[in-house]
């Protein structure tokens, strides 16, 4: 299929790009023509936006060889050569996005991007729901890119440039009070690609209506271009706006993490719960960059490295377990045809597959160890903690306060997941959809997952080295610190300057293991202290999935060795009825019930009670309750706006009520007014 | 000291913990017939509940895939892998000491509960999955409370390995009675109850589907499958308390050397320090009664409220 | 000719007060006929005033103007109306107006008083023989365009139009007597242009609707929900 | 002598309508006379982008950079309206008397309109601007329904109200130019005397200049025509009005501008930023709310007028070059826009946004080109609005004026998401039932596809000569 074959060759090349980006082999690229009034191109990858690159690449690639299996579905139905024309071109706007050098590429890009994913949402065009999708998705990103924009011109002012490297030297004659204004407008303007509250609402909307392919790209990389927005003004251009930056990061951050993953894990649709699930992943990812923020304005940059390290190390993660889950979501769709967790189950049997890439993706973004979410998250939260070091009260009182949500929102987060997984795999079919699903999708989409599992597999054992390719990735004067700050030189020769007795105490407790084998610097993610403490925090999920395999050897040899009855199996027994029909099981929305009960103020749903009477309206027959979760985002910010913009749009347009006397006398009320102002 | 011998006593540590965790359930089920005046069974029942089951088939339901097999293994997997984490017998690092940290530790223990909660659905029964979506419910209350605690520590020890806190926390020893530190120990003993589903969290010895919590997720478990759950969560709660006792309760009485004597005395002296901290939860079980299940949401609050003021105390602290 | 200087402003003056009158006369008539006279009086009015002020010092230019003025509004324009507009619309008795005449009068009023104090103000900040012209100009001008606002009928509508037209003539030859004379002609060509084309869309609309209230024709608007 | 040859070379046209039996030929012998007219503009405006100026008559018609970017703008798009004409109006069975009129009207329209860009002196330029009403009304009302009546007549009425006003503001222009002692009254003439004339005059002048062309123009309050004129004439001629015939008078206070700008007292730049920010607002909220293509589009042309007059404020060079380049540009989109909306009216014989849906299906070519042009007017990249816009912005935040640039862009942005939810969902979704399609003729097309592509290029390159002209444009309504 021309998607799967474009997209994959597409990806490799992205891939090999962005490795040779991030080894520093690529220099500035100056395309030879110039753009109108705005002056001329420039295209470059850094080491950072490399990393950026290469992890598009990564995602694409599994995701093109899934849409190998997965665009059958639209074939006969839809132009499957619209969808790769705009997959590739959405691949190469992403791309072109990381390489601009200035204003005007990156906008032009930028905006390629938008309109090409807006057409992708909305390619089942004869579905409303979707077209409306993809307007509200391109509607809010416009107006996120406008205060980008402005960001942008407010940031381009010394410089009398667009170019950013210009910009960058010149910042630092930006006024305290334009310095508030770019923070400001660049993270509330890119917040709305990243998804950030409060502008997040397209968001839920726009990812679950586009096919999974794209779903799975929505997520994983144009989230990350909101963030590399936000990076890319408020770290890259304009550093002196930290402070700012990461007092509003941190708070609307965890924010929005906590509030992404409550609506996620009381929603029904499979893919719409993802989607939410991103904006908690993302809210994760903006908090650490928000402590890293503060750390890099309090001068702690070994801190800021942990912290912005923490969150381009979850991003990610983010971009591999999404991606996943959002296929094997597509997988589901496409077989079973409903997404809604209530009408499916017990689907682990047929799709053994896709069951467990979406364990291992469930596992990953659950942050169970040792899978790669785990590492990230654990990042994030130490260095939240380590606002021990921090002086002033109020940062401290916030960080913990951040940490509270963020902590809530890792445990939600299994709590969802565990509801997902179990009620879409587990226990028998709800509906007749889903007992009608035979088989798994075609080897195609079973590789693209595998891989993208494989990946978040591999990335969790081995948190040391991920560390070190984010380190190299980190921008500007960061870079190298977060290695030092977290991966002491354990497998280097000769200890790699650690002092001879820390050195003496680690070798005993195993750190040096794999000396002269493994490449690298260690496999320990390890923080030192001061002397008192020498060590601040640790963890290696390399040990600790080494640990676990012993042991679970340990305990299979064991029970082996006791047990001597073999395994059988047996109905299952609910009051001697057989076999369990679907409506006695537990549904997915009862599962979620409780959250749903507790966190009722900020669902704040919408119920409508309906009666049903017989006998002449007389006898109450049964009532029924709808109940509707309007998203917080749409409640705070997005439908107030909207609203008001009706509003003064009826009243203006009352103006034209099509009578001409009236509309004379506008003129003739303007002339007075303007020859009393004007000339008298 | 070498690799060899800091393994050796990790491995140590290990078969400690697992080796007495029954034991511990059997003195907790015991004392809290003896405080209702009953004799109450045997300290050793626990002992032979497992050897009961073991030798019992391991039946599944006919729905149930790999995933009911693995999870008891899960369950059991995580307190021992914390278990290699935390000082339990030595004041001094061992192997697994920096594979992780406390906050490590917390994950860690979500292993299993990913795992039981997941299989419990698997089962097929309505109740497995209700006894789930209950388990989580208390389970995603808890966890903010543990990472306020791990900032109270975090202030004041500046770390959040385990080893490193125990010798930081309470140094000099007249900081036990600093308010940071009690409010700790209060807030983390809620956390305690919570976690391992004791009154007024959850009712151990109840017998009723519908009110239960733990339980109810296990149902439809049987013969190893259930001994192995059973074992993995008493080990869970001994982990607990190793925490709150070695850690931030009384880090003391630990073996400072790796020798034989040393050890044998932090053995009991361990042991000793556990049976306290059991008569305390059976005081406290002892004289509450178990809450309706939304009210648990209240009760982790105020959980959390402690903690945070524990933060506060701890960051106000001189 | 010591005479004729000393009456000169005298009568420029009269003939500006006429001309402010038959403004305020378009805006109150009820006939389309008698409309169509009162612009007749005012462009002799406005043709009457070139004259004057042509006359001395002499100007060939206002002369012209004055003759161009005399040749096109009050001869060319009725004749293309009378020949183009169907005949039966200058049956209609009444015109329906969109402000009583009362009100219409008070507004006029108010932007006369507008007018003329623009006006004054000009004709203050800059030495001018004719200073009436440009203030009653003003003044008129603002009424005309009232004449459209208040009349819904189409050939009252042109000739408020028309009657701008005049009163912004009324005082271009008073500030601008020596404006470009190709352009005088061209503006003086530009009118019965427009009556032309006026009297077609009448017509069109007159065939198509049935009658020339073209303020009745509301259907292009807005919805507002 | 070429500028009167490109200016009046269409006059041919109208001339063949005279003939009797002309119609079969008419569209083409137009289509001819003006596409030669417009190669004649384009040899103009590389002779100007080379020695900076054509002079015919000095002192009267003259074209320099400004005005050869209007004239190329205005040639540009009658040419595309004249071709787009033979496909359109033979589509719509007029009868041949009819057609003929019809041409005739157009050539003669787009004479008038060419004169604007030629003519240097206002009186003569007011001339043209007056007989670009009188010539365009009888187009606007061609289709002879009652709304197209209305709308013709209302057009008329509003705009030569507008142009009475402005007569008289000539005046007295002439007037305080000639107390000032001043000959020359041409644009460069009043810029250079304008340190000597009384500031009184200036700014009665002014402000009856501003709203008797705003009202061409479109400013609030003075648009109230021009979505019913916009939305009622065939299409070819909508892509006129609303693509350069309101910029062409906008052009004409731009010229003046270094005048008025000239005289503090007059506060003009205060005064374009209150007309352009009051027009933008509104016609941005009423795209919001419209419920028809054609008259989105034509708010959006007052949208655009308020955007180019905002940045006219401005004043610096930076400002001026990013308004020039928008006004080129906005011609060329927005006649794309309104050839893709009358294709959408051939196509489903409405252009109501409640009665056409899932366009996609029967008609991609048009639904793809109207749904590229509706984001390239909306000011998406790498369309060449977006760039000019930009500009306008970067110009204002450049002088300070952060919070101009701040509404300016708000409120681009509350249009673009009207007109793009409006148009996204005519284009897509499951197609009514009861909609009879047919076919857009060959050459409509063709136009389509002609005309989207300048406008796709200009976003992204520019010709060097061009780049010249806009330079010197810029540099001649710039005080120094």
């Amino acid at each position: 299929m021309s998607v799967a074959i474009g997209g994959s060759i597409l990806s490799c090349a992205i891939i090999a790009l962005g490795i040779s980006a991030l080894f520093g082999a690529l220099h500035a690229v100056v395309v030879p023509f110039s753009f109108p009034l705005l002056g001329q191109p420039h295209f470059e990858l850094t080491r950072f936006t490399g990393f950026l690159t290469l992890l598009l690449g990564v995602v694409a690639l599994p995701t093109s060889i899934y849409s190998a299996s997965y665009m059958r579905r639209y074939l006969g139905h839809y132009a499957i050569g619209g969808f790769t024309g705009g997959y590739l071109l959405l691949l190469l706007s992403m791309v072109g996005i990381f390489a601009a050098a200035d204003v005007v590429s990156f906008l032009v890009a930028w905006e390629i991007m938008t309109v090409a994913s807006c057409a992708l949402v909305s390619y089942e065009w004869r579905r409303l729901s979707r077209v409306r999708a993809a307007v509200a998705m391109l509607v809010m990103s416009e107006f996120g890119t406008l205060a980008a924009i402005l960001a942008f011109l407010l940031a381009a002012q010394p410089a009398h440039s667009l170019d950013f490297a210009s910009i960058e030297r010149h910042a630092h004659s930006l006024s305290p009070q334009a310095v508030d204004a770019i923070v400001a407008l660049s993270f509330f303007g890119f917040g709305v690609k990243a998804g950030l509250l409060p502008f997040n609402a397209w968001l839920p909307r726009a990812h679950p209506e586009a096919p999974a392919n794209l779903s799975a790209l929505l997520s994983a990389v144009i989230l990350n271009l909101g963030l590399y927005g936000i990076l890319l003004v408020n770290f890259v251009l304009v550093p002196q706006g930290a402070m700012l930056f990461g007092i509003l990061a941190l708070a609307v951050g965890s924010l929005s993490a906590i509030i992404g993953i409550l609506y996620a894990t009381i929603e029904d649709d499979l893919k719409r719960m993802l989607a939410y699930s991103s904006i908690e992943n993302i809210g994760i990812v903006v908090a650490a960059f928000g402590a890293g923020g503060i750390f890099f304005a309090l001068r702690r940059f070994d801190l800021a490295a942990l912290g912005f390290g923490a969150g381009l190390w979850h991003m990610l993660n983010h971009s591999l377990y999404k991606s996943l889950l959002f296929l094997g979501a597509g997988a589901i769709d496409a077989r079973a045809g409903t997404r809604r967790v209530n009408q499916l189950g017990g689907l682990a049997r047929v799709m053994p597959v896709t069951a467990l890439c979406f364990l291992i993706g469930s596992l990953a973004i659950a942050a169970v160890p040792p899978l790669n979410g785990f590492a990230s998250e654990w990042l994030t939260l130490e260095t939240l903690l380590r606002s021990a070091e921090l002086g002033p009260l109020a940062f401290k009182i916030g960080f913990v306060l951040a940490g509270a949500l963020l902590a809530l929102t890792a445990a939600l987060a299994v709590t969802c997941f565990v509801k997902n997984y179990a009620m879409t795999f587990l226990s028998s079919p709800r509906s007749a959809a889903a007992s009608g699903v035979r088989s798994d999708l075609s080897a195609a989409a079973g590789i693209g997952m595998a891989f993208l599992a494989a990946l978040c597999v591999l990335a969790g054992l081995f948190p040391a080295h991920v560390a070190q390719v984010v380190d190299v990735a980190l921008p500007g004067s960061l870079r190298g610190q977060l290695a030092q700050a977290l991966v002491p030189p354990f497998l280097v020769r000769g200890g790699g300057g650690l002092p001879s007795d820390f050195l003496r105490d680690f070798t005993a407790l195993g750190a040096g293991i794999g000396n002269g084998v493994i490449p690298g610097r260690g496999l320990v993610l390890l923080h030192r202290g001061a002397t008192a403490n020498p060590v601040v925090f640790a963890m290696s999920s390399t040990y600790l999935a080494a640990f676990s395999l012993i042991i679970l050897a340990f305990m299979a040899i064991a029970v082996r060795v006791l047990v001597r009855r073999r395994p059988r199996s047996a109905h299952v027994w609910a009051g001697g009825i057989e076999p369990i029909p679907p409506e006695f099981e537990y549904t997915a929305t009862g599962f979620s019930n409780p959250v749903r009960v507790i966190f009722d103020a900020i669902f704040h749903p919408r119920t409508t009670e309906n009666t049903r009477e017989a006998i002449d309206r007389h006898f109450r027959v049964a009532i029924t309750r709808d109940r509707e979760d309007v998203f917080v985002a749409d409640r705070i910010a997005t439908n107030p706006p909207s609203i008001a913009v009706r509003f003064a749009a009826n009243a203006i347009a009352r103006l034209h009520h099509g009578r001409l006397e009236g509309y004379v006398f506008y003129a003739l009320g303007a002339l007075v007014v303007a020859i009393v102002a004007i000339a008298l | 000291m070498t690799i060899a011998q800091s393994l050796g006593l990790n491995i140590l540590q290990l078969v400690f913990v697992v080796l007495l965790a029954p034991v511990f359930s059997g003195i907790v089920a015991r004392w809290r017939e003896n405080v209702q005046f009953k004799r109450g069974p045997s300290i050793w029942q626990p002992y032979r509940d497992l050897r009961k089951l073991l030798s019992k088939e391991d039946r599944y339901s006919e729905s149930a895939t790999w995933v009911a097999r693995f999870a008891p293994y899960a369950v059991c997997l995580s307190p021992m892998l914390v278990t290699l984490l935390i000082p339990v017998l030595t004041s001094f690092p061992l192997f697994g000491a920096f594979a992780g940290d406390m906050l490590a530790a917390g994950f860690i223990l979500a292993i299993g509960s990913f795992f039981l909660t997941v299989a419990a659905v698997d089962t097929g029964i309505p109740y497995g999955a209700m006894g789930a979506s209950r388990t989580r419910m208390v389970g995603f209350l808890a966890e903010p409370v543990l990472i306020v605690i791990l900032f109270a520590v975090s202030f004041v020890a500046n770390s959040t390995i385990p080893y490193i806190v125990q010798q930081q926390w309470v140094q000099p020893p007249a900081h036990f009675f600093s308010p940071a530190h009690v409010l700790v120990l209060v807030a983390f003993l809620m956390l305690i109850i919570a976690e391992t589903g004791r009154l007024p969290v959850d009712n151990p010895s109840g017998h009723f589907e519908l009110a239960m919590v733990d339980e109810s997720k296990v149902l439809d478990f049987s013969g190893p499958s259930y001994a192995l759950v059973k074992w993995g969560s008493s080990m869970k709660s001994v982990v607990l308390y190793v925490i709150f006792v070695n850690v931030l309760l009384a880090p003391w009485g630990l073996a400072g050397t790796p020798n034989a004597l040393a050890l044998g005395e932090a053995i009991a002296v361990v042991f000793v320090k556990i049976l306290v901290l059991l008569a305390l939860l059976i005081a406290v079980e002892a004289s509450l009664a178990k809450l309706r299940l939304f009210r648990i949401a209240e009760y982790l609050g105020a959980a959390f409220v402690v903690a945070v003021t524990a933060m506060i105390a701890a960051v106000l602290a001189p | 000719m010591s005479n004729y200087h000393a009456f000169e402003p005298e009568i420029n003056a009269l003939i500006c007060g006429f001309f402010v009158l038959s403004a305020f006369g378009m805006v109150v008539i009820r006939q389309i006929g008698a409309c169509l006279t009162v612009f007749i009086v005012q462009s002799l009015l406005l043709a009457a005033s070139a004259f004057v002020l042509g006359a001395e010092p002499l100007s060939w230019h206002l002369i012209a103007v004055g003759c161009v003025t005399l040749l096109s509004k009050p001869i060319l324009i009725p004749y293309v109306l009378r020949r183009l507009v169907p005949r039966e619309i200058y049956t209609v008795r009444e015109i329906s107006q969109a402000l009583d005449v009362p009100t219409s009068l008070l507004v006029a009023l108010g932007l006369a008083l507008i007018g003329f104090a623009l006006g004054t103000r000009l004709v203050g900040a800059a030495p001018l023989l004719a200073k009436q012209n440009v203030i009653v100009g003003f003044a008129s001008l603002l009424i005309g365009a009232l004449v459209l606002a208040v009349r819904r009928e189409a050939v009252p509508q042109m000739l408020g139009i028309l009657a701008m037209e005049n009163a912004a003539f009324l005082a271009g030859i008073a500030i601008a007597p020596d404006f470009p004379l190709i352009a005088e002609l061209a503006i003086a060509f530009d009118v019965p242009l427009l009556a032309f084309i006026v009297s077609i869309l009448t017509r069109a609309v007159y065939r198509r609707v049935g009658s020339t209230a073209v303020g009745e024709l509301a259907a292009l608007r807005e919805h507002p929900q | 002598m070429i500028l009167f040859v490109a200016v009046l070379l269409p006059v041919i046209g109208a001339a063949w309508c005279a003939l009797p039996r002309s119609h079969a030929a008419a569209p083409y012998v137009n289509a001819a006379a003006v596409s030669t007219s417009f190669l004649l503009t384009l040899w103009i405006a590389a002779h100007t982008a080379a020695t900076g100026h054509v002079v015919a008559i000095a002192g009267w018609v003259s074209v320099d950079a400004f005005a050869a970017i209007l004239m190329l703008g205005i040639a540009a798009v009658a040419c595309s309206a004249s071709i787009y004409s033979i496909g359109y109006i033979g589509h719509l069975h007029a009868p041949p008397r009819r057609v003929r009129a019809y041409y005739a009207n157009l050539a003669l329209f787009i004479v008038s309109m060419l004169a604007i860009s030629v003519c240097v002196e206002p009186g003569l330029v007011w001339i043209a601007v007056e007989l670009t009403t009188l010539l365009s009304v009888l187009l606007v009302s061609f289709v002879d329904t009652r709304e197209a009546l209305e709308a013709a007549w209302k057009y008329m009425v509003i705009t030569l109200l507008g142009a009475t006003v402005a007569v008289l503001g000539v005046l007295v222009l002439f007037w305080s130019q000639h107390v000032a002692g001043g000959t020359s009254f041409t644009y460069a003439g009043l810029a250079a005397d304008a340190h000597r004339m009384n500031p009184i005059l200036v700014a009665a002048a002014f402000a009856l200049l501003l709203i008797g062309f705003g009202a061409k123009i479109g400013l609030f309050p003075m648009h109230t025509w021009l979505p019913d004129a916009h939305s009622q004439a065939p299409a070819p001629v909508c892509a006129m009005l609303s693509g350069v015939e309101t910029s062409a008078i906008l052009y004409v206070l731009l010229r003046l501008m270094p005048l008025f700008r000239a005289i503090p007292s007059v506060h003009a730049s205060t005064w374009f930023a209150i007309f352009g920010t009051a027009s933008l607002v509104a016609a941005a909220l009423l795209i919001v709310q419209t419920h028809d293509l054609k008259r989105l589009f034509a708010f959006s042309t007052v949208e655009h007028m308020g955007v180019i007059v905002l940045g006219a404020s401005i004043g610096t060079l930076s400002g001026n070059l990013a308004v020039v380049w928008q006004i080129l540009v906005h011609g060329l989109t927005k006649s794309l826009c309104f050839y893709a909306a009358g294709a959408v009216a051939l196509v489903a014989g409405t252009t109501e946004f409640a009665k056409v849906r899932g366009l996609q299906r029967h008609a991609p070519l048009v639904g793809t080109i109207l749904l590229v042009g509706s984001l390239a007017i909306a000011g998406a990249p790498p369309f060449a609005v977006f760039l000019s816009e930009l500009a306008i912005a970067l110009a204002a935040i450049s002088v300070g004026q952060v919070w101009l640039a701040a509404v300016l862009l708000a409120f681009v942005g509350i249009a673009f998401a009207g007109t793009i939810a409006k148009v996204a969902g005519m284009m897509l979704g499951r197609e009514n039932e009861g909609l009879h399609v047919h076919p857009a003729p060959g050459v409509v097309r063709g136009v389509l596809v002609a005309c989207a592509i300048p406008v796709l290029i200009l976003g992204l390159w520019i010709p060097a000569g061009l780049g010249n002209l806009f330079t010197q444009a810029a540099a001649q309504v710039t005080l120094p």
